[in-house]
């Protein structure tokens, strides 16, 4: 297994011996992961096997119980005033967009600076409006949620993540509920966000993606990474047999 | 790594850590820990309460100290002093303040169960008549249950008592009815006095009953190893009640009338059934059954209709279609909303208060607390019932949804 | 090969138009037909005399009880009371005031309750924090050169208006506390949530009322001393913020986790996630629920006739009893349930009306 | 400081009244409260505040009359209440003096032909909740070997309209009410009091216990009206009589005498009180005597020295 | 069209000139029809054209209200006996199964048996058993509907018919319902009772199920039957114009 060598200050996110517990159940088993400054990295694995658990554990939307994660070289504990800092630093685009439906589209862009990083109205507007135009629909700006089209509304949920000007995106399989002609405006968002050089851990089962942006790929089964490779390797020449399982059965489709 | 290893692994997951978290190498400030703010959150609200608690306890004392008012449940044993026009129990003026309280749970116990009796008949009818194809009925139902709804309750009980029961004749020019007195004063019905040899007949209904439980166990037995299906519920129908008057023909009749007289003022003898309790329980009865006519027809509209088809298209003939298929799967709908209606009848029934009916509230914390003065005594006790009765009725129905709840994935 | 659509044809003639729908609706077999026939009959039979009293022969027009000769139903006896019932005893010269804040109130939530109107944050928080104000003002006077009105001249069906919306009113709060507490993971904050909220939804409000009437004065200081309606007011919110707690709590749970997860992943603490967020959300899909705790609370604002203050209930029966009405009640009491079942319909088809709206609407494009 | 103070301070006065007694405490179409008691709360303002009109009337059920007064809410309640030893000793309260002496009597129908609550045996009666007079009544029968059926209602209006319908046979409560009341009954004709007054009720004006002053501030107000009346001094006259050379009429106008200072009140008080609310005969005359629709005998609500039992001590 | 010559006596299904209204609505148009036993018929067409409505009248779910419909040598009429006795002789599978979710896998099976054919328990019991096994899940016979999948739940359903022992089974599109991954579960038992020779009538858009199975291909439209003929000509070479578009589309995924 190569790892990249990566420079301890460089790193954007590190997970060192982390163990979780759902009740009895051990979802996450000893991972360790080194994601350094505006690294790609994309997770698969089969259902269940703890890609959703590992990621939202990195902004605190889980606790986890032994081993340490550190974000910007913040280590999160259960000090409040940390969680706030990690989770301005960390953007985070949930599979159902989590929109909220009772704002317009400009309103939930500008929700958090305003409130969150306090920055003046005007401003917030200002830089939502950018974000929107980057992801293709500063047109839709005064609508609302539910009159989009679920590309549009995961677009949305990206440039909302993006105006409190995140260090760290996570995707958790933005894609995957979306009809497959919507799927390609929001990869194609994507794809851009990461050539700009945006740190991203992205789960998701889209290979075609993998493919052209990521840095390494990393394979999950029953809460423990099994293989992290270069894209290139993992598709062309996976180590593990689970991973030859697993990639055998999403290819076919 | 080989791929054995990683299955091996993932097979045997490590218990949970004992301890939880290694220790942080700096201390959290207790404010930015949501464990310790909680702590401290709970802890000033529960000072706040016990602040409040305690003002208001020693204002109370305070208060009562300075007008001079006893506190404590001793005027339970003082004598009452004062009449109950209808007692379930022997009560005369001379017994005591708890008796009252006694008297008056006893005659809420009473218009609830009658009520309760009553609006459940007639709530089911009246939601299953909505639910009906015909026209007339389904509207009839429905303008009912939408009329009587959105009328105040103590209006109804007004109506009924002021309006219409006031308006009876009086006792002198009773209405008669099938040997019973309508008047203004209730209504008078002879009262059955058993004679020697009735007995007989209680044992036999009581033999009829569990006759009845044997056969409807013999016939389910019976059904489960030959097939055969016996008619057991009419066939018991027959037995409780033809066993009991077989049984009263051949002991001669033991029984007799008292029947109700016009002697004096009034009608003695008899059973009388006080105006107040009537209105009330036609009030109740006729405002609770519009509330269980639309859980009735929620109940059996959640019942999918591709449940009908399929046991239609298995053969089940339409009463065993109901009682295989739709009652047991309504049921399940019906019965929690079913409960807090029962409950909420009983709750109801204080506003007996209103036109004299001697419930717990008008006997207890109607003319008990004005007698007494006892104030915060009589209206604890009284609250304590609702609050006992309402407890005993959520922990059934939790009980009931654990055991009903349908077993999903 | 092209095949031709038959065409359609007319249905047999007695299973559609007027006879095909009696077939179905009233004559569907035997049981149907005598069930039909019967109600018709009883129909005819017992609303003749009651049509007959209440509206042929009965009297509308005069201003005492001479007027009312003809044997049939007295209005001339709610047209006289007229103002009493809906004013109660205050100055008649001071009346505008109370139609002035209903009328308000009737502005501010139709505004609210038409979609297409804007503003709508902005005219709630109105109705909820300064309407009760200026209500407040306008019907106690006392300041800006009102005169001041005491509490115990206001009666009638304006004092069931008020009883009824100053009880939603200032329970909402409440109730939003008591759900949040009962949500709360904190183990003290939800346990004296759900003892408050079941003690309360335990017992029946007539003695709540007694013990707001009776024991709330010992409760506070001796020189403090409340004014007998604030005092029913205060055993009615008392009651029903728990009611509005199990409202409210339904709303919260409707409300999809992923919306508490989105909120926390940007950073937004505990309650500007609630107030920005879930309540505003929650707010719309407990509306119905709102709607029909106000009916019931509506309904139950009768029952202060018990401790004597003159709701329309109270002050009709009231009236009844003058020598010069006497024998009247029934008008008096049709005249009562009819102004409650106006209101209390109206607001169940409206409730009706809405909880379809969500339930078809809810996360659709709007 | 005290109840005076805090009446001073706030300038009216909160009187107890009760829901509405013809004769007693009654608001008419206008909201204005009129009757017996409230005449003694307007005595009490005008001794204290120099107006008769500065008084708030609140109404009050049976059952809130004791706590209406021990929390304050009231200063004085003067509302039908019977003089007990129980209420003077348990509830914390004292009552400053009798505005009337009642007795509680029962109505029947005519047609009936009774004579004597003898005759009552076996009948129903009708009777309000949470009184003496339910506890009479049944002290009553219960000593006199006869049985009973009570029937209990809120409001006596109630127990007289359900009694009007056929209800009950009788109808029991005090005197002075029951006259009011029968004036509301669809025949008033048609139903009589039995001349039997089974109790004695006297009637007046309770303040809390512990504040001295106030209880005789109103227990003097009452005397003032009566001392009035047995000095022939009216509302029309209380000027002239000022001329008076009767040393009697000069303390009570207070020209004379002990004047206001051992009560805290203006020198003046009673002559306020006579000259805005009249003496007692006037006000028993307005109220439930001749000049009302309730056509109440004085009887032995007349002076002393008239045959009746209303004396009050001398204003010296 | 191609008319099969099935005797008249060994027919198990025969409509004749079958007319039914919803209302104003003409539902089934002069629909003639006959199945011989033993005989397997798939019924297709668009959505809306009254393929449920028809089989539907066959066990008088709906009533039809010109033409006859003979059942087994009965003819349906009003009488309350006969329908009984047709319903008996016919088992249905419905396309969201409609297990009654308050009784076990079992007591499912037997139901209908004990109550309506008045069969002794445990000979009901045996007999579920033996079908649940050829459905393949004597296993779940414990449990409750709530407790299995789609696929455990048609198949269930169709043992539930199965053990009244009907002649002919109706399956009104039975997998349309399922994932991908459970239809195939459901179209094995479908095809295995196929072979054994139970007649079926069979509203479906498997077209594999149709190919392999299949005696006849019943095509509907707006009421009617456009088409009638044996798969591979159905399949190859449709007849009429609204056929061949209905295939084309069918075909395309
Ligand atoms: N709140 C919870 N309580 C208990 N178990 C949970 C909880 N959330 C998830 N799990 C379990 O933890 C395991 C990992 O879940 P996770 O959602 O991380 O999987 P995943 O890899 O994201 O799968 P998918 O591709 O289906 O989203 C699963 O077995 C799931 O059942
Ligand atoms: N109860 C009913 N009342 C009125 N119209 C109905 C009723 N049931 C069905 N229809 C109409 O009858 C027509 C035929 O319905 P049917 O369900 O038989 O179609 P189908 O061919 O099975 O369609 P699908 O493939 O969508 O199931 C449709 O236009 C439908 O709208
Ligand atoms: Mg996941
Ligand atoms: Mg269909």
């Amino acid at each position: 297994m190569t790892q990249p060598s990566i420079q301890q200050q460089n790193l954007a996110v590190e997970l060192r011996g982390v163990n979780k517990w759902y009740g009895e159940f051990h979802v996450l088993k000893n991972i360790n992961l080194q994601v350094g400054k505006g690294e790609r990295i994309v997770i698969c694995g089969p259902s269940g096997s703890g890609k959703s658990t590992m990621i939202r554990c990195i902004n605190r939307l889980e606790e986890h119980q032994q081993g340490d994660i550190i974000v910007n070289g913040t280590r999160l504990t259960e000090d409040l005033k940390k969680i706030e800092q990690i989770r301005r630093d960390v953007g985070m685009v949930f599979q159902h967009f989590n929109l909220f439906p009772h704002l317009t589209v400009l309103e939930n862009c500008v929700l958090a600076p305003m409130w969150v990083k306090k920055v003046p109205r005007r401003e917030a507007e200002a830089t939502a409006m950018q974000y929107l135009e980057r992801v293709r629909i500063p047109e839709q700006a005064k609508k609302y949620p539910g009159q989009l089209s679920g590309g549009q509304q995961q677009r949305v949920a990206i440039a909302r993540s993006l105006c409190m000007n995140p260090d760290v995106m996570l995707f958790d399989e933005p894609t995957s509920a979306l009809d497959p002609e919507m799927i390609k405006e929001v990869l194609d968002v994507m794809i851009e966000l990461a050539r700009e050089g945006m740190t991203m851990l992205c789960v998701t089962h889209e290979m075609g993606f993998a493919k052209t942006v990521a840095d390494r790929v990393i394979f999950m089964d029953a809460g423990q990474i099994v293989e992290e490779n270069e894209p290139h390797e993992f598709f062309n020449n996976p180590q593990h047999e689970r991973t030859q399982l697993f990639l055998s059965q999403i290819l076919q489709h | 790594m080989s791929a054995d290893n990683i299955l091996a692994e993932r097979l045997q997951g490590q218990p949970v850590p004992r301890e939880g978290t290694a220790v942080p190498e700096r201390a959290v400030p207790f404010w930015n820990d949501p464990g310790k703010r909680a702590l401290l959150f709970q802890a000033l609200l529960l000072a706040m309460l016990g602040f409040l608690i305690y003002s208001v306890v020693s204002n109370t004392l305070d208060n009562l100290e300075s007008r001079g008012i006893t506190t404590g449940f001793s005027f339970l044993g003082d004598e009452a002093g004062f009449g109950i026009p209808l007692s379930l129990i022997d009560y005369t003026e001379a017994d005591s303040y708890g008796r009252t309280f006694v008297v008056g749970l006893l005659n809420t116990v009473l218009v609830s169960a009658l009520g309760i009796v009553a609006a459940t008949l007639l709530g089911f009818l009246l939601g299953v008549a909505r639910l009906s194809d015909n026209f007339l009925v389904a509207k009839l139902s429905a303008t009912y249950i939408e009329i009587f709804r959105n009328i105040p309750l103590l209006l109804q009980i007004f109506f009924w008592y002021f309006a219409v029961l006031q308006a009876l004749p009086s006792p002198r020019q009773s209405l008669e009815l099938f040997g019973g007195f309508l008047n203004v004063r209730g209504l008078s019905v002879p009262r059955p006095v058993p004679e020697a040899g009735f007995g007989l007949v209680v044992g036999a209904l009581v033999l009829g009953i569990v006759a009845t439980l044997l056969l409807v166990r013999w016939a389910r037995r019976r059904q489960e190893a030959t097939g055969r299906i016996f008619p057991s519920h009419w066939a018991g129908a027959g037995l409780i009640v033809g066993l009991p008057l077989l049984a009263f023909l051949v002991a001669g009749m033991p029984l007799s009338l008292d029947r109700p007289e016009l002697r004096g003022f009034n009608f003695s003898g008899g059973m009388t059934l006080l105006p107040e309790l009537v209105a009330l329980w036609l009030a109740l009865t006729i405002y609770t059954a519009a509330f269980i006519a639309e859980t009735v027809r929620g109940g059996i509209l959640a019942v999918p209709g591709g449940q009908l088809e399929a046991a239609s298209a298995l053969g089940l003939p339409k009463g065993r279609t109901l009682r295989l298929i739709v009652i047991p799967q309504a049921m399940r709908v019906i019965i929690p909303p079913l409960t807090s209606q029962y409950l909420n009848l009983t709750k109801n029934s204080s506003l007996a208060t209103a036109i004299g009916y001697p419930d717990l509230v008008s006997v207890f914390a109607g003319t008990t607390l004005n007698q007494t003065g006892q104030a915060i005594e009589v209206i604890s006790m009284t609250m304590a019932v609702y609050l006992t009765l309402s407890l005993l009725t959520s922990l059934f129905m939790n009980g009931y949804n654990k055991r009903m709840a349908l077993a999903e994935r | 090969m092209k095949y031709a659509i038959e065409p359609a044809l007319p249905a047999p003639a007695n299973t559609v138009g007027a006879i095909g729908w009696m077939r179905q609706h009233l004559f569907h077999g035997p049981l149907s037909s005598a069930a039909t026939l019967i109600i018709a009959f009883l129909a005819i039979y017992l609303l003749t005399p009651v049509v007959q009293w209440a509206l042929i022969d009965a009297d509308w027009i005069g201003d005492s009880r001479e007027a009312c000769s003809s044997g049939g139903a007295c209005w001339v006896f709610i047209g006289t009371r007229l103002e009493q019932f809906l004013y109660g005893f205050y100055p008649s010269a001071e009346t505008w005031r109370l139609d002035l804040a209903f009328v308000l109130l009737i502005a501010l939530i139709a505004w609210l309750a038409v979609p297409r109107l804007p503003f709508k944050g902005r005219v709630s928080a109105f109705t909820l924090l300064f309407y009760p104000i200026v209500a407040y003002y306008l019907l106690s006077g006392g300041a800006f050169g009102l005169t001041d009105v005491e509490t115990h001249r206001w009666g009638g069906f304006s004092l069931t208006l008020v009883l009824a919306v100053v009880g939603i009113v200032a329970a909402l709060p409440f109730g939003v506390l008591l759900a949040l507490g009962r949500r709360s993971e904190m183990p003290i904050v939800r346990s004296l949530s759900v003892v408050y909220i079941e003690v309360w939804r335990g017992v029946p409000l007539i003695t709540v009322l007694f013990m707001a009437s009776v024991m709330l004065p010992l409760f506070f200081p001796e020189d403090m001393s409340f004014d007998k309606l604030l005092r029913a007011l205060i055993g009615i919110i008392l009651f029903q913020s728990a009611y509005m707690a199990e409202v409210v709590r339904g709303g919260l749970q409707a409300i999809p986790r992923g919306q508490y997860e989105a909120a926390d992943a940007l950073g937004l603490s505990y309650w500007k996630k609630m107030i920005l967020i879930i309540l505003p959300q929650a707010l719309k899909l407990m509306i119905p629920g709102i709607v029909n705790t106000f009916i019931a609370l509506f309904k139950d604002t009768s029952l202060v006739v018990i401790i004597g203050l003159f709701d329309l209930l109270a002050i009709v029966q009231a009236a009844g009893n003058d020598p010069d009405w006497i024998g009247f009640a029934t008008e008096g009491y049709i005249f009562v349930a009819l102004m409650f079942w106006i209101f209390c319909f109206g607001m169940s088809r409206y409730s009706q009306h809405l909880e379809r709206k969500l339930h078809t609407g809810h996360g659709n494009r709007a | 400081e005290g109840t005076l103070g805090s009446v001073k301070q706030r300038g009216w006065l909160q009187c107890g009244v009760t829901n509405g007694v013809p004769g007693f405490s009654v608001p008419d179409a206008q909201g204005n409260w009129q009757g017996l008691d409230v005449d003694v709360c307007r005595a009490i303002a005008a001794a204290t505040l120099g107006d008769a009109r500065k008084v708030k009337y609140i109404p009050l059920t049976a059952k809130e009359r004791f706590t209406a007064l021990q929390s304050g809410e009231v200063d004085v309640l003067s509302r039908v209440t019977t003089w007990t030893l129980a209420r003077d000793a348990q509830l914390g309260i004292n009552f400053a003096g009798v505005t009337y002496y009642d007795g509680q009597g029962f109505l029947v129908k005519k047609d009936l032909g009774l004579k004597s609550v003898k005759e009552l045996d076996g009948a129903t009666v009708c009777v309000q909740s949470g009184t003496t007079t339910e506890l009479n009544l049944a002290d009553y029968f219960r000593s006199n070997g006869l049985s009973f059926t009570p029937v209990v209602f809120d409001t006596n209006e109630q127990a007289a309209g359900s009694f009007n319908s056929g209800r009950c046979d009788a109808f029991t409560t005090d005197l002075s009410q029951a006259y009011g009341l029968r004036t509301r009954m669809s025949d008033p004709e048609a139903v009589v009091a039995l001349p039997d007054v089974i109790s004695k009720e006297p009637l007046g004006p309770a303040v809390r216990q512990g504040d001295d002053q106030w209880f005789n501030i109103v227990k003097w107000s009452l005397f003032a009206m009566l001392n009035a009346e047995e000095l022939g001094v009216t509302s029309a006259n209380a000027d002239e009589m000022k001329a008076s050379d009767n040393p009697n009429i000069k303390r009570l106008l207070g020209v004379d005498g002990p004047k206001g200072k051992g009560l805290d009140l203006a020198d003046d008080w009673s002559y306020q009180i006579v000259k805005q609310v009249g003496n007692y005969g006037e006000a028993f005359a307005r109220n439930v005597g001749m000049d009302s629709p309730l056509q109440v005998e004085r009887g032995i609500n007349a002076l002393w020295n008239q045959g009746g039992f209303q004396y009050a001590p001398p204003m010296r």
